[in-house]
């Protein structure tokens, strides 16, 4: 199949993610399976420091991170050829509790040829390389979320 | 001289009091060297300057590069996206 | 987390697949990640017998399907323990390509502890165990697609 | 004689030719015997009665066992939904 008609859609909005247009648009006559993986706002968190959230406030280096989440999608294309499609979605600005915040999206013909590895591939070099924070706001105050990954050149 | 263009963005922005900062830098400066200038003129930055992330011109840059004219350079912590 | 307050869904519809209701339905304050599979009929398919398909007729033993859809739920509880929300949602009648047929979604507090895995097992078990079946209406003629998997005693 | 009532599926159900069918069998009639029946009763179905999977009151059932009174029987391909 030739690259240049495989869709790949890549942004940063501030509008509700709408699961059943992306997956629309990343489906080819081709395809049949696909793996999103969608993150969301935890009101409750247990693991490590328990905390309740009341938002998170999430803002982004925006022509950075369309072209790092562009990067992601050539990263994912090039390890896993049978991907058709390639859906990377981040939303940003107040979110509140069960609010979908990312949305990762990977089509191909089969389930059995990477799409599963190819969207956890993509969240996690999501929260590497592609330039977005998150500010979280508590009952007990509010922080900047900082993660630990150092780009390396290249990158 | 080079002129570039900063952009802060998460606790940098925060310490640093503004979004964007337009200045004039030597033609051999490097990310290093940037650094330790927003250090000396901007005290609040100090301690960010330690672990700060840069880019330049939507490029991740390490402390020896030179920093070209019209640059626009990218400063905040590790990334928190998702 | 007490079992009996975690959401589990299931079921065989005639209607579209509605993601975002879905997802929303398995999202609890404590929850953030989802993993989510669907199927699409393949209008043109590559791998083995290289063919079209103008359409799949889907049948199911309505009830028996439903009852082994909440036992592959079940499965899934006993494997990962983190899972908080299942979705399995199997579309029947005749469906064209590009069009979602089923989905698997699982929920978690965190991406690491077995989401993707979980909806992985959930399609796997979904093609072995649960009464469906499909016929392809093709441009050379139509055929029952069948499975290959015999059902051992107990499951 | 126990009353049972059988549920077709797919190609099982197109060489029946119905979708149901209800019948009275032996008390002690196992799985296998059904099949053995039905292969007899309905020509059309003997070749499928050698690959058939077997419910009884929506379990997977297999040939040893004792169909009970009332029973729910479903008979269909290797399933192949998704």
């Amino acid at each position: 199949m030739q690259p240049s008609i495989l869709p790949t859609i890549f942004s940063i909005t501030e509008d509700e993610i709408d699961l059943n247009a992306l997956l629309s648009q990343v489906t080819l006559p081709s395809t049949g399976a696909a793996a999103i993986f969608t993150g969301m706002v935890r009101g409750e968190t247990r693991r490590g420091d328990a905390h309740d959230t009341d938002y998170l406030e999430y803002e982004a280096y925006i022509p950075m991170a369309e072209e790092k989440m562009k990067q992601v999608a050539d990263e994912i294309r090039a390890k896993w050829e049978s991907i058709e499609g390639i859906a990377i979605v981040q939303r940003i600005g107040k979110l509140y509790p069960k609010t979908p915040t990312v949305l990762i999206a990977c089509t191909a013909a089969h389930r059995d040829t990477g799409v599963f590895e190819a969207a956890r591939y993509g969240i996690d070099r999501l929260k590497e390389i592609v330039p977005i924070w998150k500010r979280e706001v508590s009952p007990d105050g509010q922080f900047w979320v900082e993660g630990d990954y150092i780009p390396k050149p290249g990158e | 001289m080079n002129h570039v263009k900063l952009l802060f963005f998460a606790t940098i922005r925060e310490r640093a009091g503004t979004r964007t900062l337009e200045m004039d830098i030597p033609e051999d400066m490097t990310v290093q060297g940037l650094k330790e200038k927003l250090a000396n003129d901007i005290p609040a930055l100090k301690e960010s300057m330690l672990s700060v992330l840069v880019t330049v011109n939507r490029e991740y840059a390490f402390d020896e590069a030179v920093i070209p004219p019209n640059a626009e350079i990218g400063m905040f912590p590790p990334v928190s996206g998702g």
